[in-house]
């Protein structure tokens, strides 16, 4: 049946795809053999996750002081990681569940890279608060279990328990999301497969679906619940994630605006991420008609919108710390923009509200090297900004006796790199294994086969 | 039952059960190891909060569920051993004291020894001394570790090999006998003695020698005081001060509470005589003239900057105008005083002449002219008789540094048969010790009873090694009528012998027959019935009668102004060196709890350095941490290279160096601290730490003389970087900083003028820092502290920064060392730190020091306490932020949280290999492992200890039952602990003061240890702080 | 010969009884497995086969007697051999064996021989005593190892004195010591356990009289 | 196919209609519903809208357990938190009141979002028996990629085969099958 545009908008998927086109395109890039640009990157990425192996095994067989940290800054790259990653994790349910619940139908093409990415991210962020722990072989301790300690249970007044609460509920759900997303596509790739361990592992997790429309009208339901649930889920994430901070009596951290702030600056750095990549993935595996020019021109648009909420909340800082009378508070956000981690300061304003402004042009937002460029600027300044909030917070607090400063031994850094190497090698196995997009809903939000 | 072990005081030696060092025990009727072992050194030995491997093989042997498990679950044999015999009054786990005198350094201030399972594990200070009233300093606290020193001789060396005793007594009195008969040349060389049975012992020893002579040496010589008041008043005497009875006191570069010849018990008088609020109210007023940062200037109420040659004028100067007043001539040869503050020194003149009888002016310099002048001023203030005391003084030879001299002259003439040795070191503290070496071997017969091989013991042929202090009896004339009894409070470790017991038995003739006398037995012949044994020994010190000393009146004639010194040329700078509070005169190289320990001044740990002025080193482009080479102007060769550091308040054209470092014992910290991959030695490119500044020392007019001399400074390319536990130094945050309108000044150390105090009776407001009484809750109060409420009240006024206190927390809490490297990694594990910060005065040169101790504040809202997420460190019923070690799981998120930065993360294992170190670590406090957090915990241990006894007895906790180390060491007696809920405590009494502040109350953390504002005797133009 | 079926039946089987056995071991280890660091009923050999039923049970001699520190230290102690002389200087053997060997001996008309039981002997090795219960010229005393029953990790601070002073019972924490023959760990000695007895004792009392047992964790962990 | 089918104890006769768009499905089994057709199930590749209403099937009651188990969840939470911090083993931390609620609440809402969901989805797959290495049982091998399958029972006698079969062909039907099924499938 040919294809009648469906609105004046012009078409999510491009070229005339038909449901079978649509499953060919998608499953033949996981049946091909790897591509040498596919065994290049995973060769690279997974000689980072090696390095990282390496420095988190000797910083845990020989003690934290392998890191750079003293008594006074006692978190620094560990945690500026940890929330780093935690914020890329949020585009993914983001843009799963957020613009699930707004009908936004172009979210077809990436939510299923993006929920990845989503639990890939989360996974490396919650490497670091295990490995920050001068004894993580006591994590457990964390958990309320019984315990023949008299019961002695854990403080739940403590924003680390929350962390802990929110961060594994955060990666249980989102995990579930994405599995859940999968099920449909699971089983056109087992009804697709020629015999082998792919059909096999594909038959085991597709848990028998059959398509069966009585189970499908099920299905949506939970995947809004799940979206439904999942929305506010993200926003109490990164919530407490900041009361980490919010909550103590630091100058720099203990300010109110922090949960919004770190929402916003989350979706910012998580959308730059999901859209590099989903750059590098439209390139190398030829997805052009499925992330076409208007995906990236919609998230060049949220990107410019969180970055605005973001040079608000850096704005906000200053001017209550003004407004606060409190030498304290004042001079942290002095110290932030002139003392000796200004320059961290500064390149977290030039990436995070200078570079994005480019994102008005309509030019530049369909050039996707510049795009591709923004958002690597974007999740560098975004990384400086956690360095800058938790490091020039710690090194200068109340007492200038105790000021220090702070540089990251090759450990830390081997470390960050090594979290890098795990999400790229994470996220390159997906993109062989699992269909990187989801193929039943992209079916759904085809023009083929339907009239109005 | 040989003699000794039938007294109380012998406690028997613990017996690892490891086996690891064999202790060699001499033969005695029972060794008796007491039950703990199995317990106690593992504490230290044994990481205590790993998963043991019964455990894992319990559960691995689960898992893998079959019948291994049977034979993996049982745990490795924990062992406990009895006593074979049980002593009376030793019952395992319980500690006792004993009272025994300090022998560190010559002041001999009272201890009291804690003695836990037959091992010495902490000194205190013993609050019923006359002398020292309680405090103890850091050199003392840290002496015990000196016990357990496995540089330590073990037995006796005969030409380099262990002998026996008897060999070694038989070879000696063998050429001994000889010598007798033939007249030889015999010298002793010792440090200063101030033991009556020590000099006693010396005299029976030199007495068969027609040849003989005692010969005194002491790097930090306190000769020129005792030859001036030979000059002044024909008597050789170091005097005792009063400094509690003076209203003015003025110091010429005596650096009284900190190093200077007893600095413990002047700390103690000086600050009974500065109490703002406390009854009796009194508050002197303190100038002083320095070349160098002191801890003494810090205190001032005026510090007058000078260099060596101003001082000499200002001496002059105030003499004059104070002879003036008297009407006494005293001629000074006209000399530049342009660049004196001669109207300073006028109004000084004034003051002291106002206050006169009840004035003291005190003098460091090794030059008598100046000590002569000295004794003039005081004597014109009418002083001698109420705060300087010259009748009964401490019987305490003097070190005359020409004696060392023709000493040496006559070493290498060859004409010195025998050469005796004390325990000290010639060859490393003299400027020509390298002579001194080459001389040594010059000698016939060289006997040392040095406790280890010395650069100058190792020449010796035979080594006798002295025990330690507290392994030996001794006395120690402390002045005021009153001696000082030192005891053995453990059996000694190794096979050593008491220098008493030698010296007597070398006494006689091989041939005579006399019985062999204990070092107890010679003690008690020295005293007979003159004071009652049994009661000296229990309180450590005895009063004797004695008639006062007189000597002849005030001789005027011998009395001249000091002549004025050489003017340093331009592009020189004048030298002082000095001793450092820690390390003295290097004595303490070898302790590493000292030399971890900031110099109360410059906060740098393990090194020495050439300090200068900002704007010297703005001109030779020298910035702190720059290798410069300091080159005495007479010779090339006495040159040295050390770091520079830039100083604030020091003289435009001083450079000062700390003497003590750059000791062969300091080699010993190479391996020290944690190893890891990028690890940076503690010992500088020479190996040892610091560098060792006695060849700047010049002889010069009869004595070595520690300032004066011109010398050169160049910069070097080279860098050796300072640890210093403090990087920011102003209290004051930086100008550029600033938001208009804000608080330049954070309000952590508050300080007042007397006169301001005295007027207002409270605290200038500033700011923020206004007194919060109550900011009140938002939340119910669940927690009301019905019981006790424990807290802290600091006295800044009164705290020095001599930092015994945080050395004796060290030691009592077992923190360990972390080398240099760590503390430049702002990693030191000390949980009291003492703040200094710099603060402008009424010159801008000449800035104030502000010192003030911090520890856990005990907040009774305390941030940590929330964050922490699995109840590692909750409050306690009684107030206390408790830190429990074995439930940590080491997130730092507390230490990140803490407003105060106290808490300190075990980064690392550190270091608990050392197994005879080891024993001085205090069994009832766990050794941390690494991934923990730890802070002060009050010396809760202590508490608890307090809590037990009085539930025994069935009696409240009394005010004063606890004191945590810090308070107990503390010379000023600073600190004070208690109850806050008790209103007759003395805290609660301290808190009521006008004075009392909490640091950062803004906050509402409500913190349990609260600060007594610091008063200046100023007017309140005087002073240029800023008030709000 | 076994065939190739056989064979891997006959495997089978093994394997079989192999699993059952295990399983069987492991059900019935299952009821002695402790969680790490409990080590309930533990009950080591100790070099000299030392009764406490017979010397606290049936002499009925006070625990305090021998464990002398439990009223004054943190550690209760193990007796010095010297106390145990005080008694075996003279008891030699049981009592029984002496008093046949008296009974023999004046049945015999001659003084009786010195009976020394195995156990007590090594009392008297320890010491160097000879017969005459001198010391033996040219050997030293060793003391006797024993093995630590009650252990408690490093961690934690115990002190006996503040319990016994307070009148807990040995027994409360030790068990029924004089009936056994070999000193057992009868409780677990896991912090709950001690932290329960802090609770109940906060609300009955020990004995009848109340106490203030606290539960602050610096009470037993600094 | 078994689900929702009512026991029989003889054998079942299914019509299966294979269709490739939305469009002919939706039409086709509106026409099915309209006609008084048993429609069993329709198969498709993915949920096509407006089908709920075609096989006028009621809306899910999964919200019910969804909301039910939150808030079992989130009271059980908040209940377990006061118990442990105020009543177990009251500890002072930092001076916080023993019931300190709002400190309560990020955990409390942590875990009722997990009980919500982590039920609603055990809920679902239950209740469809969707279960790891089930085996799936497809209407047409095509269903989960490009086919849109409806499958009528023959309720009744009066069913007549050719007459619904001519009616599909006619409405797009690529491919029609009577299928005999035991009690199930």
């Amino acid at each position: 049946m040919a294809s009648i545009p469906t609105s004046i908008h012009t078409p999510l998927i491009l070229g005339e795809k038909t449901p079978s086109v649509v499953t060919t395109d998608i499953c033949s890039a996981l049946e091909r053999r790897p591509t040498l640009s596919w065994w290049i990157a995973i060769a690279i990425s997974s000689s980072m996750l090696l390095l990282g192996l390496i420095a988190v095994g000797y910083q845990i067989m020989t003690g934290i002081g392998t890191w750079g940290l003293n008594n006074t800054v006692g978190w620094a790259f560990d945690i500026t990681n940890f929330v780093f990653w935690v914020g890329i994790g949020h585009a993914g349910t983001l843009i799963s569940a957020v613009l699930f619940l707004f009908r936004q139908k172009w979210r077809t093409s990436v939510n299923r890279a993006a929920e990845a990415m989503t639990i890939i991210a989360v996974m490396c962020a919650g490497i670091f608060p295990l490995i920050h722990m001068g004894r993580p072989w006591l994590a457990h301790w964390m958990a309320p279990y019984p315990n023949t300690r008299g019961p002695l249970w854990i403080n739940f007044r403590s924003p680390l328990v929350w962390d802990f609460f929110a961060i594994s509920t955060y990666f249980t759900i989102s995990f579930v999301f994405w599995y859940v997303g999968m099920i449909p596509d699971l089983a056109t790739l087992r009804d697709r497969l020629k015999a082998g361990w792919r059909k096999t592992a594909a038959g085991f997790l597709s848990l028998g679906w059959n398509g069966s429309f009585r189970t499908w009208l099920h299905y949506e339901t939970v995947y809004l619940l799940l979206a439904g649930l999942a929305t506010p889920l993200v926003i109490s994430v990164h919530t407490i994630v900041s009361w980490d901070f919010a909550t103590s009596v630091i100058p720099g951290w203990h300010t109110t605006i922090l949960p919004p702030y770190f929402v916003a600056g989350a979706i910012f750095s998580g959308m730059s991420m999901v859209l590099t990549l989903m750059l590098i993935a439209r390139k190398t595996m030829h997805l052009e008609d499925y992330i076409t020019k208007q995906h990236v021109g919609a998230m060049c648009k949220i990107l410019i919108a969180t970055g605005g909420m973001v040079a608000m909340a850096y704005l906000t800082e200053f001017v209550t710390a003004l407004y606060s009378n409190s030498q304290y508070e004042q001079f942290a956000f002095m110290n932030r923009a002139l003392g000796p981690f200004s320059w961290a300061y500064w390149i977290m304003v030039s990436c995070n509200i200078l570079s994005p402004q480019i994102l008005w042009f309509k030019a530049a937002r369909s050039n996707m090297l510049v795009v591709f460029m923004v958002t690597i600027f974007i999740n560098i300044g975004m990384w400086f900004e956690r360095f800058v909030i938790i490091v020039t917070s710690l090194h200068r607090d109340y007492l200038p006796s105790n000021w220090t400063s702070y540089s990251p031994t090759w450990i830390e850094i081997a470390t960050l790199v090594g979290s890098f190497g795990l999400f790229l090698t994470l996220f390159l196995m997906f993109c062989r294994f699992i269909p990187v997009i989801a193929m039943a809903e992209v079916k759904g939000v085809l023009s083929h086969g339907r009239r109005k | 039952m040989s003699e000794v072990s039938s007294k109380k005081y012998w406690k028997s030696l613990t017996k690892r059960s490891d086996g690891s060092i064999s202790l060699p025990i001499a033969g005695d009727e029972f060794q008796s190891v007491p039950e703990t072992i199995g317990a106690d050194p593992e504490r230290a030995s044994v990481q205590p909060l790993e998963v043991r491997r019964r455990d894992f093989l319990a559960a691995a042997g689960f898992a893998f569920g079959s019948v291994t498990l049977s034979g993996c679950s049982r745990a490795p044999v924990e062992k406990a051993i009895p006593y074979l015999v049980a002593p009376e009054a030793i019952i395992p786990g319980r500690a006792t004291y004993y009272a025994s005198t300090c022998r560190a350094c010559k002041a001999g201030c009272g201890l009291l020894v804690k003695n836990r399972d037959g091992r010495a594990i902490k000194l205190e200070g013993n609050a019923e001394h006359p002398v020292s009233r309680g405090g103890l300093c850091a050199v003392g606290q840290a002496s015990v570790l000196g016990l357990y020193d496995s540089n330590r001789l073990q037995h006796p060396l005969q030409e380099g090999k262990q002998a026996t005793w008897d060999a070694v007594d038989g070879a000696i009195t063998r050429q001994l006998d000889a010598m007798r008969e033939n007249g030889a040349t015999l010298r002793l060389l010792t440090g200063a003695i101030s033991s009556p049975t020590k000099q006693r012992v010396i005299q029976e020893f030199l007495k068969g020698f027609a040849g003989a002579k005692h010969v005194t040496y002491e790097t930090l010589s306190t000769a020129a005081i005792q030859n001036a008041h030979e000059k002044t008043h024909s008597q050789s005497v170091l005097p005792n001060y009063a400094f509690e009875k003076a209203t003015v006191i003025v110091g010429f570069d005596a650096d009284f509470l900190g190093t200077w010849i007893s600095p413990v018990a002047f700390t103690a008088g000086w600050a009974k005589g500065r109490r703002a609020d406390i009854d009796p109210k009194s508050f002197s007023y303190h100038a002083q003239f320095e070349s160098r940062f002191s801890v003494t200037g810090g205190k001032a109420d005026r510090r007058v900057s000078v260099t060596p040659a101003q001082l000499a004028q200002s001496m002059n100067l105030l003499a004059s105008a104070l002879a003036k007043k008297a009407g006494v001539p005293f001629a000074v040869e006209s000399s530049d005083t342009a660049s004196l503050d001669t109207d300073f020194i006028e109004g000084l003149a004034a003051k002291l002449w106002h206050e006169r009888g009840r004035s003291l002016v005190v003098c460091g310099s090794q030059d008598i002219d100046a000590q002569v002048v000295c004794n003039f001023i005081n004597h014109t203030l009418e002083n001698y008789g109420t705060t300087i005391d010259i009748t009964h003084t401490a019987a305490r030879q003097h070190a005359n540094d020409e004696d060392i001299q023709s000493l040496l002259r006559e070493l290498q003439s060859g004409s010195v048969d025998a050469l005796i040795l004390d325990n000290v070191d010639p060859v490393y503290g003299l400027p020509n010790g390298q002579d001194f070496a080459a001389a040594i071997s010059k000698a016939g017969l060289v006997v040392s009873f040095a406790d280890r091989l010395t650069e100058t013991s190792e020449h010796a042929t035979y080594i006798c090694p002295d025990h330690h202090y507290l392994e030996s009896w001794g006395d120690v004339s402390l002045g005021h009528s009153f001696v000082g009894f030192q005891q053995p409070v453990m059996r000694p470790l190794f096979n050593t012998r008491s220098i008493l017991e030698s010296l007597s038995k070398w006494s006689h003739s091989s041939s005579a027959i006399v019985s062999k006398k204990s070092d107890q037995t010679l003690v008690r012949e020295t005293w007979g019935t003159s004071v009652e044994w049994n009661k000296a020994i229990h309180d450590g010190f005895a009063k004797i009668s004695e008639k006062p000393a007189t000597g002849s009146a005030f001789r005027a004639n011998a009395v001249k102004a000091i002549p004025t010194p050489q003017e340093t040329p331009g592009g020189k700078l004048a030298l002082v060196l000095y001793p450092k509070v820690a390390m003295l005169d290097g004595r303490n190289a070898s302790n590493p709890w000292l030399h971890e320990m900031p110099d109360p001044i410059t906060k740098i740990v393990w090194d020495n350095y050439a300090s200068i002025a900002e704007a010297t080193a703005t001109r030779l482009g020298i910035e702190t941490s720059d290798v410069v080479k300091i080159t005495l102007s007479e010779s090339s060769e006495k040159a040295i290279e050390l770091p520079a550091l830039v100083q604030p308040g020091q003289h435009e054209e001083v450079v000062a160096i700390a003497l003590g470092y750059g000791h062969p014992e300091s080699a010993r910290f190479e391996k020290l601290g944690p190893e890891w991959l990028e690890k940076k030695p503690t010992l500088g490119d020479n190996g040892l730490v610091g560098t060792n500044a006695a060849k700047l020392l010049t002889y010069r007019n009869g004595s070595l003389h520690l300032s004066g001399e011109n010398v050169a400074i160049e910069k070097t390319h080279r860098k050796h970087s300072l640890a210093c536990t403090q990087d920011y130094h102003n209290i004051e945050i930086p100008a550029a900083l600033l938001v208009p309108g804000m608080d330049q000044r954070r309000p952590m150390v508050q300080e007042t003028t007397l006169a301001a105090y005295e007027r207002d009776g409270k605290l200038p407001q500033h700011g923020h820092a206004a007194h919060h009484d109550d900011l009140g809750d938002l939340w119910p109060k669940d927690h009301p502290y019905e019981g006790h409420h424990w807290g802290m009240a600091i006295d800044l006024t009164s705290c020095t920064g001599c930092s015994a206190c945080v050395v004796s927390c060290q030691i009592e809490n077992n923190v360990p060392v972390v080398g240099r490297d760590e503390v430049e990694r702002k990693r030191i594990m000390h949980w009291l730190r003492i703040d200094r910060y710099y603060s402008d005065s009424e010159k801008e040169d000449q800035p104030d020091i502000l010192h003030q101790p911090v520890m856990c504040q005990h907040c009774d809202n305390a941030p940590c306490e929330t964050v922490c997420p699995v109840i590692a460190t909750a409050h306690g019923d009684e107030g206390l932020n408790m830190q429990t070690y074995n439930r940590c799981v080491g997130t730092r998120y507390c230490a990140n949280n803490c407003p105060y930065k106290v808490r300190r993360f075990n980064w690392f294992d550190y270091a608990h290999d050392d197994k005879l170190a080891n024993m001085a670590l205090n069994p009832d406090i766990t050794v941390r492992t690494r991934g923990v957090m730890e802070k002060c915990s009050f010396c809760v241990q202590r508490i608890e200890e307090a809590r037990i006894e009085a539930k025994k007895k069935g009696l409240p906790i009394a005010d004063g039952d606890i004191r945590p180390a810090c308070q107990q060491s503390c010379p000023a007696g600073s600190i004070v602990f208690g109850d806050m809920n008790d209103p007759e405590s003395a805290v609660s009494k301290l808190i009521k003061s006008g004075r009392h502040y909490r640091m950062l109350e803004e906050i509402n953390v409500k913190p349990s240890v609260g600060y007594l504002a610091l008063v200046r005797n100023r007017e309140e133009g005087e002073d240029k702080s800023h008030h709000g | 010969m076994l065939t190739r079926d056989n064979k891997s039946q006959t495997v089978m089987v093994v394997l079989l009884i192999g699993a059952v056995f295990s399983l069987a071991t492991l059900v019935a280890r299952l009821g002695a497995f402790h969680i790490p660091g409990n080590h309930q009923g533990y009950a080591p050999e100790q070099p000299i086969a030392f009764s406490h039923r017979l010397h606290a049970g049936e002499l009925l001699i006070d625990c305090k007697y021998c464990h002398h520190g439990a009223e004054t230290s943190r550690h209760a102690g193990i007796p010095a051999t010297s106390v145990c002389m005080n008694c075996h200087s003279i008891v030699t053997d049981t009592l029984g064996s002496l008093r046949a060997e008296d009974e023999l001996a004046k049945e015999e008309n001659r003084k009786a021989r010195r009976m020394v039981s195995k156990e007590l002997q090594k009392i008297y090795d320890a010491l160097a005593l000879d017969e005459e219960m001198k010391q033996k010229p040219g050997q030293s005393p060793e003391p006797i190892e024993w093995i630590k029953v009650h252990n408690l990790p490093d961690l934690v601070y115990f002190n006996h004195s503040a319990h016994v002073s307070m009148d807990v019972a040995c027994e409360r924490c030790h068990g029924a010591v004089e009936t056994m023959e070999r000193v057992r760990q009868v409780e677990d000695l896991s912090m709950g356990w001690c932290v329960n007895c802090h609770r109940t004792v906060n609300e009955i009392g020990v004995a009848g009289t109340p106490v203030d047992a606290s539960l602050d964790c610096a009470a037993c962990h600094y | 196919m078994a689900e929702g089918s009512r026991k029989l104890a003889s054998d079942r006769r299914f019509l299966l209609a294979v269709f490739t768009s939305e469009d002919e499905i939706l039409a086709a089994t509106t026409d099915a519903r309209d006609r008084g057709l048993t429609i069993a199930d329709v198969y498709t590749p993915y949920a096509v809208h407006g089908l709920d209403k075609a096989m006028d099937l009621r809306p899910s009651r999964l919200p019910w357990v969804c909301f039910a188990l939150g808030l079992a969840g989130a009271s059980f939470k908040v209940w377990f938190e006061f118990w442990t911090s105020a009543s177990d083993w009251p500890i002072n931390i930092g001076g916080k009141p023993w019931n300190s609620l709002p400190a309560f609440f990020p955990v409390t809402f942590e875990v009722m979002v997990l009980f919500a969901a982590l039920s609603t989805v055990a809920a679902f797959l239950l209740g469809r028996g969707l279960l790891p290495g089930r085996r799936a049982k497809l209407a047409s091998p095509g269903v989960t990629d490009d086919e849109f399958a409806l499958v009528i029972e023959e309720t009744d006698a009066s069913f007549c085969v050719d007459e619904v079969t001519a009616r599909f062909r006619v409405m797009g039907a690529t491919y029609i099958e009577e299928r005999i099924e035991q009690e199930s499938i």
